[in-house]
């Protein structure tokens, strides 16, 4: 009888560990080899410059919409960072840089965004899914891929990742209640960088945090600065060994913020204060994680000078064998591959109707 | 006790039946399955066999009455109880069996079950059985033998799953043909399907075996150039249907028919050999043969010569759909002295037909076809053109017409129906 | 062979290729120890357990999100969505990634799964669990739709589905579910998806019709042969998508007339499809215009009204008699 | 099901599992039928297997054993009081019944024949509405109403479970072994019930409107059966009714009438045993053609049709004996009719068993029937006391008769009582349906020293020679 305070199973933290000021909490600070420091800078280091020249290439019609990822990469990569090649990614599709740090090639992002379907082929090697649009709608897949994991009795781990806008969305409850529900390992990475194109996260939830949402489920949630990447590390770290030691899901909130626009086709001067964006600048994760490995020692001046050159050098060869391969690719026969394991006599049909449209009007420009 | 006979349904929408004849007297003692009535309905003469084993006690109609099914016809006195055989309309109403008594003061005729259900799948009543075992016993081998020695089995049993159907009646004569037993089992060389013999299938076959055999046929074909006739229907046709008629090439047939037996009343004529004599009718009443999906029926136009055309297009139509439809009424039947059957409207050409007995005469019409004539003009000059050619058949008895009179008699119709003008002139 | 029901010979289907594959898992609401709504998976969780007959949260997307995560892994997912009035909820799992996964990564990821829903009129059940939208799932490509016709043929098509490389929607007709019992092999038997089947033979008109359908069609078809003798081939589809269009092309080319009927609405419906088939592939052959027998362009009425709505013998044998006549 | 009304078609449904529709069923599925068979019980058997016939054997058995048990002292041996454990004998019949249940299940099951436990109510001729099945309703092509009948009851006295006043299948769960046991009716289901418990050691009176017991049976044959029942049961009282019944918790307050008197008593419980009525009612046989004869039994024909066309009837529900072996050939009968077979029930000789102690047994003509209906007939009797095997058995309380036709000597009627009647009564059936002559019953070599032999000696005393007794000094 009578009204108290229920006793849940689960808080919710926020994790901090170094700040925008370069102030860090030793005692909090993760243990990471400097070969595994450097790897992690030199994957927030590529996908930053690759998001620059991508837009640079956008704005020069060399490919076409895209979304760049410019302010978020801490946030990508120092959860990805504690994947294995066995554990399985499920991005949404604005996390080229944990993509790429994954072993998705340059090139077939650069193939995806000019419009070609072998964008998305995946190699046999990876254990990722492609890019999802429709918002939201990853994250059961990641379920699923926990609970097959689960079955085989593997210690396999799935990450997925969706937005501060997608957990608006059915699928977040479904695909994070099932989740709860049947213990799978899954990790929920939110990347909560305030803005659905134009809705701010205050038009998005009522919720003080979106990392609270998991006590709804039964699971664990944390929110942590998503521009620090020792924190997101930190975080996923503990994740993961959840999920591998068979403890379950975990939701991890990255409070982070999109820099740039929705995608290369969207004006956000059109919805918000750019004093909002210069904030958020000073936040920079790349800047702070840089500024930490110098005052650490683990990275030097000269180290950055040929990291840069070394990845100028990589996006343009990337662009160059992209560019290369576009000129062979293109056969608009090739869309009528892979829609079933066997063509279909009709769909058959309908290519044989192509092709002799195709020999009829020789000479003329099929390609998109 | 005493069992009363009452006229069965014998289905297919019958309801009444004339008496034909009825071959028992008061008092004369039957057995089951002994012919006891003739009757004729709308579709079909039938012969009723008696369905009780008794003495006739009562009859309740006389030859020529009309009787209605469920009318008493005939009383028997007969030595059954109520468990005996019932008649076939009944047998398979549902009572309460009382099995403790079953035939109980019948003497039970004394076989194993495996017989009776012989007996049974043959349709052999036991009691008719000549047995052969100890003190009356019935074997098997009795109720082959009895089987094989009916002449003409029971209608087969039925294979249906409702085995309810009462319409098992030998209603009609069966036909009796001797050499049916002999047939191969055609089923050697392919699917076949066995369908039943009867109604007015059977009744038609009666017919014709009776007219076949008894008349000798002669028949003489011509054509007859229908173009002009055809124009002038062609003109009239839609006044015809105006009228809720169906102006036909028959139509002008039975006109033409009509002059022509009234120029040679033989062929309106029946021969009766009993007493030697040829009745010629003075009425002018034209058989109409069509076709219906239960077989071929005669509807009967009376008083041809006194109608005019329109009056019968439209007689002739309406009693073509009763027919049809199965709700004509007996009397339209009967009474035909010639009888017309046009084949054209299925494509016929040239046939033979049978004479409808007791009549002495039939004309057949086939299809009208375009076809090169020669026509020869006033000059002598010959030309060939196209023409609309009717094939005309007359079949007539020769015991009463003969050939030239027949010729003639065609020539008359043919005339008639060359020249609409000639026909209306000759029509009476 | 015994003598099955479609939902025995369904759980028969089910139960042999979770023996002969442990890829093979089921999920779906209350498939568990109720076994099904429907009993379709009655007593497989005491056989395999509740690992691989899995009870879901009422959660359509994520039964159908889940399997398209569990395909892409390796497993054979047969989900059980419990009316196909409630497949709208998961729609865009399959439209977005079911049916594009394959041809997306070129290959490379597949999702073999199975979703299973009833479809369909003639129980009297109440809204949202009688309606026949299979051109839905027929007119997205990547997905294949199939609806058998009875017990034996369920079965076989539901081993045939579950081995498929790519995403199958199998639609039960309630109506059939128990309404007659047929002889099922106890051994495997399959049928292959993309084949129409000759329900019955005839010479003087075609009618193609599938799922719910085939029966009042087949009885529309003797009636034709017993009142009027007329021979009526009728197809039976059983898969509509990828629609098989020479087996009805032939019979049409032989018959000259033929009369479509499903129990989905008409306009844009699987019969559209199917006549055009038919026009591209036996126009020259055609002696009547092809008649539709449909359920009307209207939500499907509440059960009372439901008859009315449905196909019945009576429309399908009087659109027949109208080619005829023509 | 949590949606929708599920329904099914087929060829044939059966409504009840009893021996007539599971006879009619099996056959049905033999002949290609598709078959489905609805009952409330979810195994085939019906009363006889579950309520009736079976248990009753099962315990008229041990009440045999008893008996003999008993009996045997004058023949030197004896046994010490029988030890009775009521729930150890109820677990023995219920293996009994099981045994034969699932034996039925197995065998329909293996024909294809579908099971439906529920209640079948017609909508029309062709179609059931089910309650307490997955399926809603069922539509056929033809029907086999197999429903056989229920106890009557006592004006004014309704059964309910855990009542002292009993119907025979509570009667046949064998409660306990009450100190006093009132029998109403002296039909062969009282004796057989009465004996029962008279021989577990119950006092049992049993009451007769009658003045003597199994009215139907020939008296000469019920009269070595009344004799020894006289002596088990506590009190039989002939041309008495039960005027009322006051149940409380210590017993039954029976009021017992007789003429004008009334006689007030008191028994632990009561078994109302009268008869039995058919089960035609809330059958929803209003919706269909079938008629009603004005006892409530389904009128039908010798092809076991009723007056509806789809549907067939047999078995007790249709009248006539209300026996499980006459409901099984009834049952096969319009299976064949259904399936297209011409096929009938002619049966001349249904037999027809009292288990009581001697037990009676008799097929064809009875002496009743005969007189009643003035058939002329002949009939040789041949007691007991002069058959070998009786002797040696103690069992010479019995006697075998012949009906014979008086002409050629045809076998119309026989009757039996004494042990193992049941077993002897078959061969007179044989006789009869074959149409044999007493001769040919003499002239059959019968072994000796068996009970069977007094069927053969009896024809033999027709012949006019017996073995075993001395010829007839001139013909009747």
């Amino acid at each position: 009888m009578g009204r108290k305070r229920l006793a849940l199973t689960n808080d919710i933290d926020y994790l901090s560990i170094l700040d925008e000021n370069g102030k860090l909490d030793s005692e909090l600070e993760p243990d990471i080899v400097n070969e595994e420091h450097l790897r992690i800078f030199q994957a927030i280091l590529l996908g930053r410059r690759f998001d620059e020249r991508m837009l640079d290439l956008q704005r020069q019609g060399r490919i076409g919409t895209f979304p760049p990822i410019k302010g978020q990469e801490a946030s990508q990569i120092g959860a990805v960072a504690l994947l294995r090649d066995s554990d399985w990614l499920v991005p949404a599709f604005r996390e080229t840089a944990a993509e790429i740090m994954r072993g998705r090639s340059m090139e077939s992002i650069l193939l995806y965004y000019n419009g070609y379907n072998e964008g998305t082929i995946i190699p046999d090697n990876q254990k990722d899914l492609p890019m999802s649009v429709p918002v939201a709608s990853q994250i059961i897949h990641a379920v699923g891929l926990g609970w097959a994991a689960k079955y085989r009795q593997t210690d396999e781990v799935t990450m997925t990742f969706f937005g501060d806008g997608a957990t608006s969305e059915g699928d977040f409850h479904e695909g994070m209640n099932c989740a709860a529900v049947y213990k799978v390992p899954v990790i929920f990475v939110c990347q909560n960088n305030q803005w659905a194109i134009s809705v701010p996260l205050s038009k998005q939830t009522h919720s003080e945090t979106l990392a609270q949402k998991a006590l709804a489920y039964g699971m664990p949630g944390i929110q942590v600065d998503g521009n620090d990447i020792l924190s997101v590390y930190a975080a996923t770290a503990e994740a993961v060994e959840r999920a591998r030691s068979g403890g379950g899901p975990t939701f991890i909130e990255c409070v982070t913020y999109r820099i740039m626009m929705h995608t290369t086709a969207d004006d956000p001067k059109k919805y918000r204060q750019e004093g909002e964006v210069e904030l958020w600048k000073k936040k920079d994760p790349l800047l702070r994680y840089q500024n930490y490995l110098l005052k650490k020692n683990v990275l030097t001046e000269g180290d950055l000078a040929d990291f840069e050159d070394e990845i100028k050098l990589k996006i343009q060869a990337a662009i160059d064998q992209a560019e290369l391969q576009m000129k062979d690719l293109g056969d608009p026969l090739d869309m009528f591959d892979h829609l079933y394991a066997e063509m279909p006599p009709s769909l058959q049909a309908q290519k044989n109707e192509l092709i002799r449209e195709l020999e009829n009007s020789e000479g003329e420009d099929h390609h998109g | 006790m005493t069992t009363s006979f009452r006229l069965p349904d014998l289905g297919e929408g019958v309801h009444e039946a004339e008496i034909l004849a009825l071959p028992v007297a008061v008092g004369q003692a039957v057995a089951e399955g002994e012919l006891i009535m003739e009757i004729e309905t709308d579709k079909a003469a039938v012969e009723i066999p008696s369905p009780y084993t008794g003495t006739v006690s009562e009859i309740l109609v006389q030859v020529g009455d009309m009787a209605v099914v469920g009318d008493v016809l005939i009383t028997f006195i007969t030595d059954k109880t109520e468990d005996a055989v019932q008649p076939v309309t009944e047998v398979n109403q549902p009572t309460q069996r009382n099995r403790t008594d079953t035939g109980r003061k019948q003497k039970v005729i004394p076989a194993a079950p495996s017989t009776r259900r012989l007996a049974r799948e043959l349709g052999v009543e036991l009691h008719e059985v000549t047995p052969s075992g100890s003190n009356g016993i019935v074997t098997k081998e009795d109720v082959k033998a009895h089987a094989e020695k009916k002449i003409v089995p029971e209608a087969p049993p039925e294979q249906d799953v409702t085995p309810r159907s009462t319409s098992t009646a030998p209603s009609i004569a069966p036909l009796t043909a001797p050499s049916s037993t002999g047939l191969p089992d055609f089923s050697k060389w392919g699917e076949i399907e066995r369908l039943p013999f009867r109604s007015i299938r059977r009744a038609t076959a009666n017919q014709m075996i009776s007219s076949w055999t008894h008349i000798p046929h002669v028949q003489c074909q011509d054509n007859v150039d229908i173009t002009k006739l055809e124009a002038f229907r062609q003109k009239h046709k839609d006044e015809i249907k105006a009228a809720g008629g169906r102006l036909t090439m028959t139509l002008f047939a039975i006109k033409a028919v009509a002059t022509a037996l009234k120029s040679y009343p033989y062929f309106n004529s029946s021969l009766d050999l009993q007493t030697q004599e040829i009745i010629i009718k003075r009425f002018f009443n034209i058989g109409i043969a069509v076709d219906t999906e239960h077989g071929l029926m005669v509807p009967v136009i009376r008083d041809v010569d006194r109608k005019s055309i329109k009056e019968l297009a439209v007689e002739v139509d309406s009693a073509i759909k009763r027919v049809r439809a199965g709700t004509h009424n007996r009397e339209e039947m009967q009474g035909g002295t010639f009888t017309i059957t046009n084949a054209g409207a299925l494509g016929g050409s040239h046939f033979s037909a049978i004479i409808n007995h007791p009549e002495v005469a039939i004309l057949g019409l086939g299809q009208g076809r375009m076809q090169p004539a020669v026509i020869t003009d006033e000059r002598g000059r010959h030309e060939v053109v196209p023409r609309l050619i009717m094939p005309i058949i007359l079949c007539f008895d020769h015991r009463v017409v003969d050939g030239a009179d027949a010729i003639r008699f065609l020539r008359l119709v043919i005339d008639a129906l060359e020249d609409p003008e000639e026909l209306l002139i000759t029509m009476i | 062979m015994a003598k099955m029901t479609m939902v025995e010979a369904l759980n028969l289907a089910l139960r042999q290729e979770m023996e002969k594959d442990d890829s093979v898992v089921l999920l779906g609401q209350d498939i568990g120890l109720d076994g099904g709504v429907f009993r379709v998976t009655d007593h497989l969780v005491d056989q395999f357990g509740s690992d691989r007959v899995v009870d879901t949260p009422l959660a359509e997307s994520a039964i159908v999100g889940m399997a398209v995560g569990m395909a892409i892994y390796g497993l054979k997912p047969v989900c059980e969505i419990q009316f196909s009035g409630f497949s709208y909820q998961n729609f865009h799992q399959l439209e977005n990634h079911a049916a594009r996964m394959r041809w997306r990564t070129r290959g490379r990821l597949t999702v073999p799964m199975v979703m299973r829903a009833p479809y369909g009129g003639g129980v009297r059940a109440l809204e949202h669990h009688a309606e026949s939208r299979e051109v839905y799932w027929a007119h997205t490509p990547g997905l294949k739709m199939v609806i058998p016709s009875g017990p034996r043929n369920a079965r076989a098509l539901l081993v045939s589905a579950i081995r498929d490389p790519d995403p199958v929607i199998f639609y039960e007709a309630k109506a059939l579910y128990r309404a007659f019992r047929e002889e099922v092999p106890e051994e495997e038997e399959s049928f292959p998806i993309g084949k129409a089947n000759i329900a019955r033979k005839g010479d003087d008109l075609t009618i193609i019709s599938y799922g719910a359908m085939l029966r009042p069609t087949l009885e529309a078809a003797e009636e034709l042969q017993t009142k009027e003798g007329i021979e009526a081939e009728v197809i039976d589809l059983l898969t509509i998508s990828p629609l098989e269009d020479s087996t009805m092309v032939e019979s049409v080319k032989k018959t000259g007339r033929a009369v479509v009927v499903h129990e989905a609405p008409r306009s844009f419906g699987p019969g559209a499809e199917i006549v055009t088939r038919l026009l591209e592939g036996a126009f020259y052959y055609l002696e009547a215009p092809i008649e539709r027998v449909t359920g009307f362009d209207l939500i499907i009425p509440y059960f009372s009204r439901e008859k009315s709505y449905i196909p019945s013998v009576q429309r399908i044998a009087t659109a027949a008699r109208r080619t005829l006549n023509n | 099901m949590v949606m929708g009304d599920m329904e099914m078609n087929t060829d044939l449904l059966v409504i009840g599992s009893g021996p007539g529709g599971y006879g009619a069923a099996f056959r049905a599925a033999d002949l290609g039928l598709d078959v489905i068979m609805v009952d409330p019980f979810s195994r085939p058997g019906g009363n006889c297997l579950h309520k009736g016939c079976i248990p009753s054997k099962t315990f008229l058995h041990l009440a045999e054993l008893i008996l003999d048990a008993q009996n045997a002292k004058k023949m030197g041996i004896s046994f010490s009081k029988p030890k009775l454990d009521v729930t150890a004998m109820r677990a023995w019949k219920n293996q009994v019944i099981d045994s034969i249940a699932d034996g039925l299940v197995t065998l329909a099951k293996r024909r294809g024949i579908l099971i439906v436990k529920g209640t079948a109510r017609f909508e029309s001729s062709k179609r059931v509405r089910l309650s307490g099945a997955d399926i809603s309703r069922i539509r056929f092509k033809h029907g086999i109403i197999a429903t056989g009948s229920k106890p009557l009851e006592l004006p004014g006295v309704a059964f309910s479970k855990e009542s002292r006043i009993m119907d025979p299948a509570s009667a046949l769960s064998l409660p306990d072994i009450p100190k006093s046991l009132l029998v109403v009716g002296g039909g062969y289901v009282g004796l057989e019930l009465g004996s029962v418990y008279a021989t577990l050691g119950s006092q049992v009176t049993l009451v007769e409107s009658d003045a003597r017991l199994l009215a139907q049976v020939d008296a000469d044959l019920v009269q070595p059966v009344q004799q020894r029942l006289s002596r088990l049961f506590a009190d039989i009282l002939f041309e008495v009714q039960v005027d009322s019944m006051h149940e409380h918790d210590t017993g039954v307050d029976v009021s017992l009438k007789q003429d004008s008197k009334i006689e007030q008593r008191c028994f632990d419980r009561v078994l109302i045993a009268i008869g039995r009525q058919p089960n035609s009612g809330n059958l929803g046989l209003e919706n269909t053609g079938v008629t009603l004869n004005n006892q409530g039994f389904i009128m039908i024909n010798n092809q076991q049709q009723t007056s509806d066309d789809h549907l067939f009837a047999i078995g007790d529900v249709a009248g006539g004996l209300m026996l499980a072996h006459k409901a099984t050939r009834e049952g096969r009968v319009a299976a064949e009719v259904i399936a297209g077979i011409t096929s009938s029930f002619d049966a001349r000789a249904i037999p027809a068993v009292v288990y009581t102690d001697p037990q009676i047994s008799w097929c064809g003509l009875t002496e009743q029937q005969a007189t009643a209906e003035d058939i002329p007939y002949t009939v040789q009797r041949f007691p007991w006391k002069y058959s070998g095997r009786a002797q040696t058995m103690g069992m010479t309380d019995g006697f075998t008769k012949l009906l014979t036709d008086r002409q050629d000597g045809r076998i119309l009627g026989v009757g039996i009582t004494g042990r193992n009647a049941e077993g002897l009564i078959s061969e007179a059936a044989l006789a009869i349906e074959m149409g044999a002559l007493a001769e040919d019953l003499a002239l059959t070599i019968h072994p000796h020293p068996t009970l069977s032999e007094t069927e053969a000696e009896a024809a033999e005393i027709f012949q006019g020679s017996p073995t075993h007794t001395m010829p007839p000094k001139s013909s009747t």
